[in-house]
């Protein structure tokens, strides 16, 4: 089943070619959406009854936490193809996930942490959300670790990839059960970023800064993604005719 | 390669640790050791109130047991590794399914379960309630089931790497968090005098969904050379 | 290739057992009453185990908050908008605790239909609204009033 | 199995086209995208004796494993009867027998343990009886292993080529630790399997001498 127009895209090769080409139009998106949907949010969206302007924070926090947990499916189904069809690109751009992931996790934790403070007394709380995000960071370290720590790259490549999908797999338990756990313990304090009932000029500037969130995924993805290619390739013909021609 | 053992596959790669980890009688019994040593430390670090610690026990000693048997599931594929016995195991012409949950078995039954057996002893070290002396055994020897495939998987996918312990523990330690959560609040509703079954039923479903899967990912990973 | 088919056969059989049971436990557990605790209506209706330690959740009732004498018992009421039910508790109430105010106590039922509580924890309201929508809060939207 | 030819007379026979098991088309491995070893064309038929010969460290052992089915081909191809190794992995399996570089062999158990263990049966049977008499290692049937010498546990590993019948053998330096007396065994034995249409495939560093042998010269890449 090797269609060959799927093995083409899977060309490490290609994607470099067209990733050269949309690079630009790619930031300028990315960066226009991050403005508009930043001022927007911080600026003109009404304050919160009861927290008032600390709650602004949810235009970082909801955004990188959705996105770390997307950006975990992603890394998990690029090692699946990696696996199933043995395409190299695959492979590589679940390694290039996992770190971008890792930091989005921490920023919605470190974000979380701010936002906790003025309204809750503590950096820390122990909520059902903070908890399962504090666990996706624990996974997207292990998979980061697992890659790094063979001899062989294309064993390690394969390694984090099974991680990755063994990682997917446990998510929805493990969120249920933190929230069952959140139940027993606290059952009735807070659980803030359950599905809030917004009122509509706070939602769109946040559906922005989503969309804008999946932009800058794309582009960092893209970016590091473009080095891994040119350190894995730096064998091959065209990586250092595009070395001389520097 | 070896015909007839299609049949048995389970019981005889079972059979063949058991005698192995027989033979060797010290090396099997340090995780319990271990388990015995560390959670007799902890009242020296908790301070022995004995309201404190009644409270603390539970989940002073599930985390122990996990440490116990994570410590432990390093040798459960090491071994076979440096001698290439792995090799010729990845070699046989049959499902690794088996093979791999015969191993897994025997390696619950030498080195888990006697943590497991040991823990209502360790419970009344730390002075728990006693009518939930039954849940912690009851719980504790589904869990270290569910913490050795945990670790078997671990292990599968460290076997070729340097620094192995740090790293089995480092992938695997998120995965425990649904059987420390589900185990140690068994007996805290046992202590509420609360109705228990919810958190076992939650345990043996997760049990039962890991006797599945980390056999199937185990022989995915041998299959799949990545074993250098 | 006849020992191949034969183990795939045991394998998908063991998975087969396997997968059904872990289903029917998990049904189990989310099926009763998982969502923690009960409304003081399933109480009056008797939906609970006599004699176990359960929890009830509900709305604290407005000036129902009294001390009859001055060994710190305080007696509340709790309802879900349909119901109400009597609690005794010894101790301190949580300082989030007020009137009109989402409250859960944890205790065994009395004889009297009191709940003697052991545990009082208090909640409140984390929806985010603008100032202006705070005053017109409606009473029905507490009656459906469950941790999800 | 496979229908057998017969070209004419019985003279005729060593001519005869013998039937190719597995067949390699420009096979490499890269580690860390660095090639191990040039890519490798090759048909072994049956009743092949193939020496793979190579400095250290030349991807002699990675060929083995390769050969074997443990690793994957970064390229290139290898049929085994025109099919493509990992779509017949099960039946190749049960048709090869791999010793590698370190013997398979439990320490903790004794010699008889580990040949049940590598054989199949739970009882002693007459053919494990038979493969310890031809390595003369009968009288320490029910010793550890581990309190046997190294050439003698590498007997030990080396009686699972005798132990199942399979067609082809992969050996890895199989000549090392072995005294005067286990080369010429193994030699006899070899030259047993190649007589009855057997492949033996070998990696050795020095030059042995066996019959007449298909030789795989390895260089790594100067890269």
């Amino acid at each position: 089943m090797n269609w060959n127009w799927f093995h083409k895209f899977a060309s490490p090769k290609w994607f470099y070619q067209i990733s050269e080409r949309i690079l630009p139009g790619l930031c300028v998106v990315t960066f226009s959406l991050l403005f508009v949907g930043l001022i927007w949010g911080i600026g003109f969206a009404p304050a919160d009854a009861k927290q008032g302007n600390s709650f602004r924070i949810i235009y970082l926090h909801v955004p990188s936490s959705f996105l770390a947990l997307a950006g975990y499916f992603l890394m998990a189904i690029a090692g699946a193809i990696g696996l199933i069809w043995r395409i190299k690109l695959s492979f590589w751009v679940m390694k290039c996930a996992a770190p971008i992931g890792g930091i989005l996790t921490l920023l919605a934790l470190v974000t979380g942490g701010l936002w906790g403070k003025p309204t809750w007394g503590s950096f820390w709380v122990w909520d059902a959300r903070a908890t399962s995000m504090l666990i996706l960071l624990f996974l997207y370290i292990g998979v980061y670790l697992l890659g790094r720590s063979f001899q062989n790259s294309d064993s390690g490549d394969k390694a984090s990839a099974f991680l990755s999908i063994i990682g997917t797999v446990n998510i929805p338990i493990i969120y249920k059960s933190v929230d069952w756990w959140f139940t027993l313990h606290q059952p009735a304090t807070i659980n803030f970023t359950s599905a809030p009932s917004m009122h509509p000029d706070m939602f769109y500037p946040l559906l922005i800064m989503i969309i804008a969130f999946y932009f800058v995924y794309g582009l960092a993805l893209t970016l590091s993604l473009r080095v891994e290619i040119l350190s894995r390739e730096r064998k091959t013909k065209w990586v250092r005719k595009l070395i001389s021609q520097q | 390669m070896n015909t007839n053992y299609q049949s048995n596959l389970f019981f005889s790669y079972m059979r063949r640790d058991l005698l192995i980890a027989f033979r060797r009688k010290s090396a099997s019994l340090n995780p319990l050791i271990f388990f015995v040593m560390i959670v007799a430390l902890m009242p020296l670090s908790l301070g022995s109130y004995e309201s404190r610690l009644q409270q603390m026990a539970p989940g002073v000693i599930w985390i122990m047991a996990l440490l116990s048997v994570l410590l432990s599931s390093e040798s459960l594929f090491d071994e076979d590794y440096r001698d290439g016995s792995l090799e010729q195991m990845i070699i046989t012409p049959n499902l690794l399914f088996m093979v791999v949950l015969g191993k897994i078995t025997a390696h619950w039954l030498t080195k888990s379960l006697p943590i497991a057996i040991a823990s209502p002893l360790m419970g009344l070290l730390l002075s728990i309630s006693p009518e939930s002396i039954f849940s912690l055994m009851i719980g504790l020897i589904i869990g270290t089931a569910c913490f050795s495939l945990l670790g078997g998987v671990g292990a599968a996918l460290t076997v070729a790497t340097k620094d192995k312990s740090f790293l089995l523990a480092l992938i695997i330690m998120p995965l425990y968090v649904p059987i420390i959560i589900f185990g140690s609040s068994m007996i805290y509703y046992r202590i509420d005098g609360m109705y228990w079954s919810y958190p076992l039923a939650a345990l043996l479903s997760i049990f039962c969904m890991l006797t599945i899967l980390s056999p199937l990912s185990i022989s995915g990973i041998f299959r799949s050379s990545m074993v250098e | 290739m006849h020992p191949i088919r034969r183990q795939r056969l045991q394998i998908v059989a063991l998975i087969f057992l396997l997968s059904a049971c872990a289903a029917g436990l998990v049904i189990y557990v989310l099926g009763q009453n998982a969502n923690f605790f009960f409304t003081p209506s399933q109480i009056l209706a008797g939906e609970y185990r006599s004699g176990s330690t359960i929890r009830v959740g509900g709305m604290v009732v407005e000036g129902s908050v009294s001390r009859p004498n001055e060994n710190l018992q305080t007696q509340f009421t709790l309802t879900d908008g349909k119901t109400s039910l009597d609690i005794v508790y010894e101790g301190i109430l949580p300082d989030l605790f007020a009137e009109n105010e989402a409250a859960i106590a944890t205790g065994v039922m009395s004889v009297s239909n009191k709940l003697i509580a052991s545990q009082v924890l208090a909640k409140h309201d984390e929806n985010y609204t603008p100032p202006e929508l705070t005053e017109t809060m409606d009473f029905i939207r507490y009656s459906d009033y469950k941790v999800q | 199995m496979f229908f057998w030819h017969n070209y004419g007379p019985s003279s005729l026979q060593e001519f005869s086209l013998s039937v190719t098991i597995l067949s390699l088309k420009n096979l490499s491995f890269n580690r860390n995208e660095k090639p191990v070893f040039d890519p490798i064309d090759l048909e072994i038929n049956e009743g092949d004796l193939v020496h793979i010969k190579g400095a250290n460290g030349s991807g002699k052992t990675t060929l083995l494993r390769i050969l074997v089915g443990l690793l994957q081909p970064s390229s290139g191809s290898i049929k085994y009867q025109g099919v493509d190794l990992q779509a017949c992995l099960y039946d190749y399996f049960s048709n090869i027998t791999y010793v590698g570089h370190n013997s398979a062999v439990k320490n903790s158990l004794t010699v008889f343990e580990n040949l049940c263990w590598m054989s199949g049966e739970n009882k002693l049977v007459d053919s494990h009886i038979h493969t310890l008499e031809t390595f003369g290692l009968l009288n320490q049937k029910d010793s550890l292993c581990g309190e046997l010498s190294a050439g003698q546990k590498r007997k030990v590993a080396l009686t699972r080529i005798l132990l199942n019948d399979s067609k082809i053998w992969f050996l890895d330096e199989p000549m090392n630790a072995l005294d005067s007396q286990g080369v010429s065994i193994l030699k006899k034995a070899m030259e047993k399997h190649k007589n009855n249409q057997g492949i033996v495939v070998f990696a050795s560093h020095q030059d042995v001498m066996v019959g007449d042998v298909k030789k795989i010269l390895i260089r790594n890449t100067i890269h």
